[in-house]
């Protein structure tokens, strides 16, 4: 059986996923909870490019706002080449999202960045999400079981404030993943924040193969790698940055890394592995 | 037949006036995944110096209302890893490749301009002496008409090929600056640079840039950009490159309308990296729709009041 | 507790820091309809002349990426009409008024200024050194630092209550002029007025304005306006009132974080007459947010790096 | 009978009519013809205010432009708060506004302008539309009837380059004016300039007391406000110009008058006593 992680990883052949640049719609939108939605686009011609880790420079031709907005890749239906985008409603360009109806017409520039790195066969996925977070992880889960990963394998832990930032329930727990909601009030799942639980399970998994997955509030992800790094424990996080560009021509999207130096989060990111970013 | 776009700079031919100005198109690796970069009339680099450069800790941009503010700092691979790392690829993009240089004294724009003297490939240079995101130099040699006579007669000593000026909008005459720049032996002027601006985060009461200060682009600054074209196209004879938030091909009309012989397109890169390519397109198509053979029939012909 | 905006400039106390800006507001009778005067901390007066003008021909307004351009060229009713038709009205407005004087000679905003000491409910007069939409007079005033001192030091002699000096930012160095109006005794700075700028029809190939160019405003400028503040507000000891862009209550508190006491709406109001209102009722909701119980505990704490 | 003109003329009252700025939303829209629409909105508390000659500034909240946008006031439905705007698409605004769809919501400020001072019972009306200048002309000629006044003695004139700029056909047949459409390439009623067929009409009605309203391009304004100066005809034009603000206060529309001076479109204006402009 070929290894999950060595197939089909276009991070490898990164001339293989030059981005375009395209006119297409929006085919579906769904509410998901008070500020989150669901958008569907398509047609997209470079659908079957799309990884989990993957994100898009999204433009509104009715927007006021100037920049594209980077959105994660959250799904993709290549038959019908179309791809879905989760997003929260938090500043102007967003909530100008929030108001696209079926039909409307959008531009898309993708597929941007480097996507995740797929688990070997015999790791555990740890899957990370904090809030808004969760929209590559979905892809990404799906992604892997979809190649024959067994969901038993993959651990699912989703942070949020409370109960509403907690969104695609019922999609998550239907993939059969060992799904651990976690809210800072207690009001669904766990109480707390979500790396404590994280912090417990790591603590006891001794001698299990795990693999780390993240993606969330900055602060979160601090967390998690500093539990990556002293828990030995590999893995990725997918960070967020203002993007004017998207493409690697700005340079505005920049991290320190740890051996000194920066690097783009939009072209050598989003997704970085454990202790490469100082955080 | 085809309206010609050919225009020519200090004897340089271009295949068109399109260029993708310095910062906003690196080093042409990421751009030519978007299009062929031989559709462009030249190709001008992220600002150069004798060492690398890291630039400004991030955040190091922020978006303005059309327009954005950037303090990147002169971030680059410093003048040797360019030669070597960059220029192979540049060379070999079957586009006109402007060099931009920047330096914190005299002696780096000088030294830089010596290398670049040497390299193969580079069709000009151009001199960025009106970057606003640096502490010591940049600027402030395109704010005083004598700085600017002096780093460009210096680099105009030891760089044989054409050379032009970048001048920058933050003074109070810009046409003291270019005359200064003739002085000094530019071949042609480019213009302009950002202005400078800032922003401020409400929340933390924190400046959105490292540098407390940056520079502003994008569709916002175009009518600044298109009066300092015709204010110096009107008292100086040198070429013009005109640049500043130009995104669409009307924006391309009116600059050369202005004056501007070429333009240089920014900040417009980012949200639509292909805008280049449809602006070639547009300009054929205005150019038959205006019955004109060539686009050099456009240069200077506003009909001022 | 309802969080005080009151602020005071050069002893002169205003009811909150909103200002509607020269030009904007006429001389306040339409705004009148959108709104109860007596809501803004002041009205600034369209720039009042000695003798009538009726300004540039059309077309003197453009719209532009965020922002417009406009050449009205100093249109107004004069001096003696405005204090015989306008004044009456504006004294029973309920809110504080600045009248903004323009001139094209020394002689002339001294005699108008004069003129307006003798007229009661002229709470300050604003000198438009900084107008870049006339050929004599206007910017050239606010562009060097002798001919600033000196205009703002003859309108002083003959003006008795506070005095602040409206500074162009097409300058190389706010700060030299800031410090010249300082020199010649005015009470405070405002800042800025409108870059100067052009837009081309590449249809007909004519200026969008008959004046060939004009003054940029609106929300595109706000980044420049905003460091210029900061740059004044470094170097001078005089209150700031902050023009440029504002638009919402975001824009002003970083206004005011930066060193603006108060702020003067201008371009904004076109889209939203009524938005002095909508930023006064959001400034008290700021404040409470942020628990602060006066609007001046927010003046020029922006955290730099 | 009361006078049609006296009646209701907000034009002599105008602190009746203070202008709103109020929010609100689409709740129709019609496609008329190739690149022309009708939107109505609702509901506008200044429903009742509003006359035929009167104009809104419209804004869209998803709109890059950045002045709002003048429409006259095609019509209003006082019972349901809601008022028509008829538009063609010319540039980026109007390409914004033909976009919008039912429930978009939408900023009104209005109704602005002096509105057209209506006709004495003993005169006929001659209106004169060219190109998308109907829509004030229809509100015009609805009102009129709907006070009194004699169809038949509504002649409608209604110039347009072809059939496709000849738009509400059947709305303004079913007035019952005596309706006289021209188009320049024949392709729909009279062929040729819509001031010929006027000029003609003009020149035979000896004796006729008339009264002229023209709204349109310029160089058909101007030709009709010649026409009225040289057969002696009142009557009122309406102007159009770029307008910053609408309200007066920026004095970015003005146009020059032929008693000297100057005189704001938005203010003094949309709607001129013929002569009184120097065209
Ligand atoms: C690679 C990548 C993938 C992303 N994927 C998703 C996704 O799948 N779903 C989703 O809802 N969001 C995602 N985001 C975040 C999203 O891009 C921002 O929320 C969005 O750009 C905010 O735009 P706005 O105009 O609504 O907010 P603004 O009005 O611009 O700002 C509102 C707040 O958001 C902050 N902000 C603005 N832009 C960004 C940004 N790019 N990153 C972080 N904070 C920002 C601002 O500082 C401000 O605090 C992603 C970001 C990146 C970089
Ligand atoms: C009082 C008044 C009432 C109006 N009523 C209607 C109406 O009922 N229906 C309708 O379709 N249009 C009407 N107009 C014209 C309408 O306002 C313009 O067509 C619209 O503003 C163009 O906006 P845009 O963004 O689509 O075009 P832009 O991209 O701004 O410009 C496209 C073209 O239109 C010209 N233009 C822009 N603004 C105006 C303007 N205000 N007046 C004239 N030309 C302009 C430009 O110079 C350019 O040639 C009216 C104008 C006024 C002043
Ligand atoms: C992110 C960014 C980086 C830039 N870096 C440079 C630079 O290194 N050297 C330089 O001369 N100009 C630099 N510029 C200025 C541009 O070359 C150009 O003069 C300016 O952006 C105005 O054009 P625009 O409005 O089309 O962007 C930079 C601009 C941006 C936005
Ligand atoms: C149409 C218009 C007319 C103006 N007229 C004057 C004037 O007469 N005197 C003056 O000092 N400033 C004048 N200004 C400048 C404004 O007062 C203000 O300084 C400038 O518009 C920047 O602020 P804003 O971006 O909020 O508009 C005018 C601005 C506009 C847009
Ligand atoms: S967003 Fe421009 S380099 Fe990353
Ligand atoms: S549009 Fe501003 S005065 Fe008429």
């Amino acid at each position: 059986m070929v290894d999950v992680q060595d197939e089909n990883n276009p991070a490898e052949s990164p001339e293989m996923i030059k981005p375009a640049c395209c006119d297409t719609f929006v085919v579906k939108k769904k509410k998901l909870g008070v500020e989150y939605f669901s958008l569907t686009f398509g047609p997209f011609s470079k659908i079957r490019a799309c990884r989990p880790g993957h994100f898009i420079q999204l433009k509104l031709p009715d927007s006021q706002v100037f920049f594209r907005r980077p959105m994660s890749v959250a799904g993709v239906i290549p038959q019908n080449s179309e791809m879905e985008i989760v997003l929260k409603v938090v500043g102007r360009g967003t909530s100008s999202m929030s108001r696209l109806k079926k039909g409307d017409p959008v531009n898309i520039l993708g597929p941007l960045g480097i996507p995740f790195k797929l688990p070997h066969r015999n790791e555990s996925a740890v899957l990370v999400a904090g809030g808004v977070g969760v929209p590559p992880l979905l892809f990404l889960a799906e992604t892997m079981i979809s190649k024959g990963f067994d969901p038993e394998k993959i651990l699912f832990y989703y942070g949020g404030r409370t109960s509403a930032d907690i969104i695609l329930r019922s999609r998550i727990k239907s993939l059969g993943v060992r799904f651990s909601p976690v809210t800072e009030d207690g009001s669904y799942g766990i109480e707390g924040i979500v790396t404590e639980p994280l912090e417990k399970m790591l603590n006891g998994a001794k001698g299990e193969k795990l693999r780390l997955y993240a993606c969330g509030p900055e602060g979160m992800l601090k967390a998690i790698n500093n539990l990556g790094l002293k828990y030995g424990v590999d893995g990725q996080i997918s960070l967020e940055a203002l993007m004017p560009c998207g493409i690697g021509v700005c340079l505005g999207c920049v991290v320190p890394l740890t051996e000194g130096g920066h690097a783009r989060v939009c072209t050598e990111g989003p997704v970085f592995d454990i202790g490469k970013v100082a955080l | 037949m085809t309206p010609d776009l050919k225009v020519t700079i200090a004897g340089v031919e271009f295949a068109n006036p399109i260029m993708t100005a310095s910062g906003c198109c690196g080093y042409g690796e990421e751009l030519a995944q978007m299009f062929p970069l031989k559709k462009l009339g030249a190709l001008v680099t992220k600002s150069i110096t004798q060492e690398p450069r890291l630039g400004h800790p991030p955040p190091r941009t922020a978006e303005t209302s059309s327009g954005m503010l950037n303090a990147i700092g002169l971030a680059n691979v410093g003048v040797d890893q360019f030669i070597v790392d960059k220029m192979p690829f540049l060379r070999s993009s079957g586009t006109r490749i402007i060099v931009n240089v920047a330096g914190s004294s005299l002696k780096e724009y000088v030294e830089v301009c010596a290398r670049l003297n040497d390299c193969e490939g580079v069709d000009m240079v151009e001199l960025n002496i009106s970057c606003p995101n640096v502490d010591e130099g940049g600027m402030e040699f395109g704010s005083d008409p004598r700085l600017t006579e002096k780093v460009v007669s210096a680099a105009r000593k030891v760089f044989s090929r054409p050379l032009i000026a970048k001048l920058s909008p933050n003074v109070t005459s810009i046409e003291k600056i270019a005359q200064a720049a003739e002085q000094g032996g530019a071949d042609a002027l480019s213009l302009i640079n950002s202005l400078v601006g800032t922003a401020i985060d409400i929340n933390t009461w924190r400046p959105r840039l490292t540098n407390n200060r940056g520079g502003l682009t994008g569709p916002a600054i175009k009518p600044v950009a298109l009066a300092k074209v015709d204010a110096v196209f009107n008292c100086c004879r040198l070429p013009i490159i005109g640049i500043g938030g130009i995104s669409c091909v009307e924006d391309v009309v009116e600059f050369i309308l202005c004056g501007a012989t070429a333009v240089e397109i920014g900040t417009a890169l980012f949200v639509e990296p292909t805008v280049p390519v449809t602006i070639v397109d547009g300009l054929k198509k205005y150019l038959k729709r205006k019955k004109l053979s060539s686009i050099t029939d456009l240069l200077g012909k506003v009909r001022k009041y």
